[in-house]
């Protein structure tokens, strides 16, 4: 964690605003690009904001000012002296003072969030700002006039939405007590508050030194101005310019569906969820710095947000539109590494996360399958996407794949361990040959996988997602599949293992469990104790029953998304994987009978 | 659009060429023009519509079945179970989205099946599919010359298709067909009817699929058993369709298949094949069309054989 | 499967009974052995101990007849010709002609052993007798008094022992009917018996020629004994030699608890219980030309049983003592084949089986701790104990172990894939080397094992058990045991599709999941992650945590020998065992929490 | 068994060495015509009762503790939760049946505390153990020798039994101990009671311990951290108890450690010793025993420390 003071081109500077105060600002990064304005939170300072801007300081010219009260700014005692109009007082003069006559794109995080809903909404300062991103702060208007509305005509979901929000904003009314928050920042609240974050957010770095008192003066924030906007919310805060809104789905303070009804006060609106909490400034710098730069070009470019791909919006309808849009909040811009991508489950997802804008790194031991798949992942609107040739089960190649993806592309925020084979025949049949394929694509492909984009997660510590692809035979035992079954029951066996260690680091683990999936796979798989013949025809009828099946790969992509979204531990996908995962559950011994069946030959 | 047919022997004569020429170049004529003059909001009912008008004007009053017209991801057969989803909806056109206008007039005796996909605007899904649809229509009459059964040539098409990462669309239509006979019909008055298909036709439907059932071949080309054998002489309305992700994309037009097994598709200035031409596409076999092409040899034979083989040993 | 007529020596004879009955009589094997006298039972001939037969000739003079109405011997018409009295006369004039001097030992099974215990409670033929081994056919007479006295004086046991028996004796009541069972085996029953015996008793032979009219003659040696003798037993049947009981544990037409009550009948009885159907000498021939071998043997030498080892004796009580003389009928004789032999679960494993009398191979890559393990099970009374040193990840050494297995003892009867090494540490401190080694020997030593050993069994289709020991690892995942766990579940998962598959050969397969237990394996654990020192310490915390929770590796070799015999699919041990795998079951969540616990350190 | 004790200091005078190996033959003495008398049916306090009487008879009035018998599993101490099982019952000896006689008769001051193991005729398992128990006599006085504390040799003692695939036995006792220190003890009149101890050598126990806390030693001998430095000079009762299956073997006997650090075994002459002659047995390591023995050098301390390691490093 740098300072921003260290920036590249760093100059500090005062602004003189009204009522004395006196504004401490920093301005760096690349003079000659757009200025990004960004607006800390409480009980934060500009350095916030340091990691971010770090990360766009080649780009962009970055602007940050402590806000009255907090870091190195004066400290006005007087409780009304932390009124929004000051605060906007304060922003128009730090405007006037780094940009006279452009625009900037202005970026708030929490408190810093709230008072810049006032900016973008207010004439004098609105015309100003060329785009706002909003980080966990929502406008005291918007927030008024929704609970009202909750109030007043309430509907279950906006009912139990107000409740939610009710009970994450303890910390609101504790803030309006007199006098105590004040002794508990400077006492033992700030002393312990950065460990309690911490574990909490699953990775910050150490706090500025001015936390108590910037804590116990921000609280006039709070006082100054929430009671009276609740109680008389203007109607017409509209923000009319770009509005990018990145909700963090583990923000223990804001509920996320406080957030259902915005579009009507900001009508070009492009929402972002990221997986973390409440100081994502913090804990994914890359993915902010990311979302915000883009956003950025994008206004610069075309003076408004990209539009959704064609092909998407014209696909879309009811819930798969619905899905696209989740899709494209979650993954735009995120980095996603896929083995297997070549065909089947792998490539169906490389696509899904292609139309949802992700980046993407495709692989296959098979070239020509893999660069397909890139094809049609930029035809289907994927940020980048490129192939590489690997078998998973080499060691030295993963490891080689792992270093070139670091240094080309970053740290990837999910990676699909999901490169197969498929294998069938009876124990006695299956040759020792033909196990140890089996596990080292299958289960040796996972633990390279695992490990070497595992560690650069942990070590980079603004969290991911592995998704393993393991099986319904990982829990469904057969006759039939023993050696696959093995494998993914291995795999499904580390996946559990691994969520739980990557838990404390902020990174998702799911193990995702198909049934029976018409993709490639069964068009390769060995059926051992069978004639070459016979082989060829057992393949062609277990490609045609799968196909018949129809249940397409694309289902399974969904549900990768899916549970990588919700971060879920184990996800069956067909309804059979279901069945055989609740009666792995509750009824053994029917899948112990079941395993007796003949497979369909 | 697959359709029933009446019976034609094969070893069709040079003016019944022409004559077969002449009202698939009618046929394409008609969707180019109608095509031209959609505009957003307009129903694929008003399409089939506009393409019947057209045609009747050129004096076409016999068909092999009513225009259809499908729009956005009916193009792909998004959702289709029953038959009936087939005929034209009130779906409207809006901006970017694919289309697929398939006819199938009868002219002077003449039948033709065609089938014309495109979009309203630019769309880049589309666009890929359609360059794809190249190494299909090369692939299909490489490998007919080479002697291949219609159930492997269906094989090696799915199989392309699973490698190009797209789906087999055309296993939506009835009974799964990529291709039917089409035949020279006696002049007449019939009108259609029946859900849009010519009474004859189904009558003709009949006649082949007993004939064929009794000499071994089948007037359907799907890849069921029944069509494991080499294609029989004659005309087949060949129809690959392609499906991505809520988008389809198809061609329709006729394979000529001599009594000798060789092979040509029928027309080459298709509008199809001049979009390809500009954008510098061609499949990826030797695109021989023409009959006075190279005549299929062991080199050919070999390559499409060779492909089959590749995308059978195709790994995971 | 031979004829008795092809036996080495064999000499075919007639003797003539009374009533002008003639009996086909056979005599094979060594002459100057002990003699014993095989009887065959209903619907068979003598040819039902062809296999046991051929396994017995090389140390004993055999001798074999059948029975009047069957085979080739006389089949009278009259009901009245198959009253007991008139077979005692048979056996008696067989005795005649084949030991005017001496004494024979007898084996009957079925009927044969039915009729036989009316041979050795009359004293005319019992003097003649030296031994008896009876094989699914209780006296008439024991089974009216036991029957009577569950209705005179009922006990919950007595009544549902006899409800039991009187619903596998559904056979009897049809063989009373007049004429239909006759036309019913000369037709469609004769026709489709041999397929429907096949398929319940796994494996099983062709039938004779003969079998269609031996069944209808058959049919009157019920008629003419059954209803008589259930309502007027005779109250001295006592057989005073000693007397081996086989009970077959599947078998279809008698309850085993009907024999609960054996001893008072027998006073010198050994009980033995085998791992099959009803027709044990078509199907266990090894086994049963084992027990009869060594029991012909122990009554040459001793004119008695050998008692039970002194050691066992002494330790016995009540429970243990009950548990003892399970396994006892169970394993004696019993060829076993255990790796990991050397410490903990496969040492402990390898002393229970020799307690009860079994012939063990014990295998471990360490030299002197197998042999060690065998010094102790001699001690215990192991029948045989050979040590062998393989390292069970090794491909080629666990094949010469087979082959030399094989060659030396025969096909093992149950084999035990117990070694396994423990490690321990976080996912990515594991290195590819350490997952490496761990799966070669957690999953591989057990594919192995199951592989050679598992086709050697089918091979033979006598049956066999496989045991593999997974751990309570495998279905409770942990962070702390990454590798491990995986490997455990990948063996678990083995043995489900395992167990699966050779369900219709006749050979169990048991997943042994052990919690907690104080073996060698946590002095040996590899802590990756950790220094050598700070490694060291963790072994020593470890082993004596294990060592204080007092769960001994005895405790899962009872699980083990329990399991075997019930033929239990995975056997949980200690009571975190159980709860992980209830917990698995039905709040896989409970686990998912317990997994991100750090392990005592 | 193990029992509290006066404290004793080290240096312990020729005569007085005497003394102690008087009283421990005596013990064994005792132990050898009890257990001669011994027929099927003798219950364990009858047994402890002849043991007592035989003592007395030769003029021992005062205890350590009063004699133990365990007949069966209770040689192992199966089942044995509380001190208070450790007394001898009414179980009654059987044919083939273990036992074991335990007597800490005081004669003259001097104290004498030992173990008798052996069976009603025949038993091979304990014969077995028996036999085991040679190397863990050899390995406790050479590791004494060699330095190591006495908590490495209670672990020592443990690998080995491991190995052996014996169970450690004398982790039942109370403390845990595998020894205790044994002292001169004035003499005096007091007769055993609380329980079966002496009382002076309760008092005794708590003296040394307060003692031994201060100066960093304990007079008992278990895994303990306060177990962890090399023997203090003076007597030892040393009894490794070695279970299997519910038969348990143990000696136990006096070890000499002098302020030098050397150590060697009281008497060469007790019944075990003369039972391991007659069958050949010596401990794995040099039987060390008599100060007249060759000093233990370097050899002996590393043999020790090889013996240990390799204990150590065993594989699963």
């Amino acid at each position: 964690m740098t300072s921003l003071y260290d920036l590249p081109g760093a100059r500090r500077f005062e602004v003189a605003s009204t009522d004395g105060v006196r504004l401490a600002c920093v301005e760096a990064g690349n003079p000659a690009g757009p200025t990004v304005l960004l607006l800390h939170g409480y009980p934060d300072t500009k350095e916030v904001w340091a990691d971010v801007a770090a990360r766009l300081a080649d780009r962009y010219r970055i602007v940050a000012y402590d806000v009255r009260g907090a870091g190195e700014s004066s400290r006005p005692d007087a409780t009304s002296a932390y009124a929004l109009h000051r605060l906007t007082d304060d922003f128009e003069h730090v405007l006037d003072a780094v940009a006279p006559d452009g625009r900037v794109h202005l970026v708030g995080h929490d408190w810093g969030s709230v008072q810049s809903w006032e900016f973008v909404t207010t004439r004098r300062t609105a015309e100003r700002v060329a785009s706002f991103t909003t980080v966990s702060g929502p406008s005291l208007d918007h927030l008024a006039l929704v609970t009202r509305e909750g109030l007043a005509r309430p509907t279950p979901k906006r009912l139990s939405r107000n409740v939610e929000q009710l009970f994450r904003s303890w910390y609101v009314y504790a803030l309006h007590m007199p006098v105590v928050p004040e002794l508990a920042w400077r006492g033992v609240l700030g002393k312990h508050w950065p460990a309690m974050m911490a574990r909490s957010e699953k990775t910050l770095g150490p706090p500025e030194p001015s936390l108590p008192e910037d804590a116990a003066f921000g609280a006039k924030l709070y006082r100054a101005n929430v009671r009276h906007r609740m109680a008389a919310p203007r109607h017409d805060a509209i923000a009319e310019m770009p509005v990018q809104l990145v909700v963090p789905d583990r923000d223990k303070f804001l509920a996320k569906r406080l957030y259902d009804e915005l579009d009507r006060f900001a009508p070009h609106l492009t929402r972002r969820q990221v997986s973390g909490g409440h100081w994502v400034p913090r804990t994914r710098p890359d993915l902010m710095a990311r979302w915000i730069g883009e956003f950025v070009d994008q206004v610069e470019q075309h003076g408004t947000a990209k539009p959704a791909t064609a092909a998407a919006t014209l696909a879309s309808k009811g819930r798969k539109a619905r899905r696209d849009e989740a899709n494209r909040r979650r993954f735009a811009g995120q980095l996603a590494v896929i083995t297997g991508a070549g065909s089947g489950i792998g490539r169906a997802t490389a696509l899904s996360l292609a139309e949802a804008g992700a980046r993407l790194v495709l692989v296959d031991r098979d070239a020509a399958s893999a660069e397909r798949t890139v094809d049609l992942a930029q035809v289907l609107g994927a940020a980048e996407a490129y192939a590489e040739t690997v078998d998973v089960s080499d060691a030295e190649a993963m490891e080689q794949l792992a270093a070139k993806v670091r240094a080309t592309h970053g740290v990837p925020d999910l990676v699909v361990n999901n490169a197969g084979i498929g294998i069938a025949g009876s124990f006695l049949d299956t040759s020792p040959e033909e196990w140890k394929r089996t596990l080292d694509v299958n289960l040796w492909g996972v633990i390279h996988g695992c490990r070497l984009f595992g560690a650069m997660m942990v070590e980079r510590g603004q969290g991911g997602h592995i998704v393993n692809t393991a099986s319904a035979a990982a829990f469904q035992p057969s006759k039939g599949l023993p050696a696959y079954s093995t494998s993914k029951a291995a795999v499904l066996m580390l996946s559990e293992c691994l969520r739980a260690e990557f838990a404390s680091h902020g990174i998702g683990v799911t193990a995702i469990c198909p049934g029976f999936v018409a993709t490639g796979i069964t068009g390769a798989t060995r059926f051992v104790g069978t004639s070459a013949e016979k082989e060829r025809s057992l393949r062609e009828k277990t490609t045609k029953a799968y196909k018949r099946r129809g249940y397409g790969p694309e289902k399974v992509a969904d549900a990768i998304l899916r549970a990588v979204a919700e971060n879920t531990a184990v996800q069956p996908v067909t309804p059979e994987a279901h069945a055989a995962y609740a009666a792995s559950r509750f009824t053994p011994r029917v899948l112990r009978a079941l395993a007796r069946v003949d497979l369909p030959k | 659009m697959a359709t029933p047919l009446m019976a034609a022997r094969a070893g069709v004569s040079g003016p019944d060429i022409d004559g077969f020429r002449t009202v698939q170049r009618l046929a394409y004529d008609c969707a180019e023009a109608v095509a031209a003059q959609l505009r957003p909001g307009v129903t694929e009912r008003q399409a089939a519509a506009m393409m019947r008008r057209w045609l009747a004007d050129r004096g076409v009053h016999d068909w092999l079945h009513l225009p259809f017209a499908w729009f956005g991801d009916r193009t792909a057969f998004t959702g289709f179970k029953v038959p009936h989803q087939f005929f034209p909806t009130g779906r409207r056109l809006t901006e970017g989205m694919p289309f697929i206008l398939d006819a199938a007039p009868i002219y002077q005796g003449y039948t033709a099946d065609i089938g014309y996909t495109s979009s309203l605007g630019p769309n880049r899904v589309l666009d890929h599919l359609l360059d794809d649809l190249a190494v299909h229509r090369a692939l299909i009459v490489e490998a007919v010359r080479a002697g291949r059964t219609l159930r492997q040539i269906y094989l090696d098409v799915d199989e392309l298709m699973a490698r190009q990462g797209y789906e087999n669309r055309h296993r939506a239509y009835p009974f799964g067909v990529i291709a039917h006979r089409v035949g020279k019909i006696s002049d007449g008055t019939v009108r259609p009817h029946a859900f849009g298909f010519g009474s004859r036709a189904l009558l003709g439907l009949l006649q082949d699929g007993v004939r064929g059932h009794r000499e071994g071949w089948s007037p359907l080309w799907n890849p069921r058993k029944s069509s494991d054998h080499p294609a029989t002489p004659g005309l087949w309305a060949v129809e690959p369709h392609l499906g991505f992700r809520g988008v389809g994309a198809k061609f329709e037009e006729l394979l000529v298949v001599q009594e000798d097994g060789d092979a040509y598709w029928l027309d080459d200035t298709l509008p199809h094949l001049r979009r390809w031409a500009g954008r510098g596409i061609s499949g990826s076999l030797a695109t021989g069309s023409a009959p006075d092409a190279d005549p299929p040899g062991e080199t050919a034979a070999r390559a499409v054989v060779a492909t089959a083989e590749a995308i059978a040993k195709e790994a995971v």
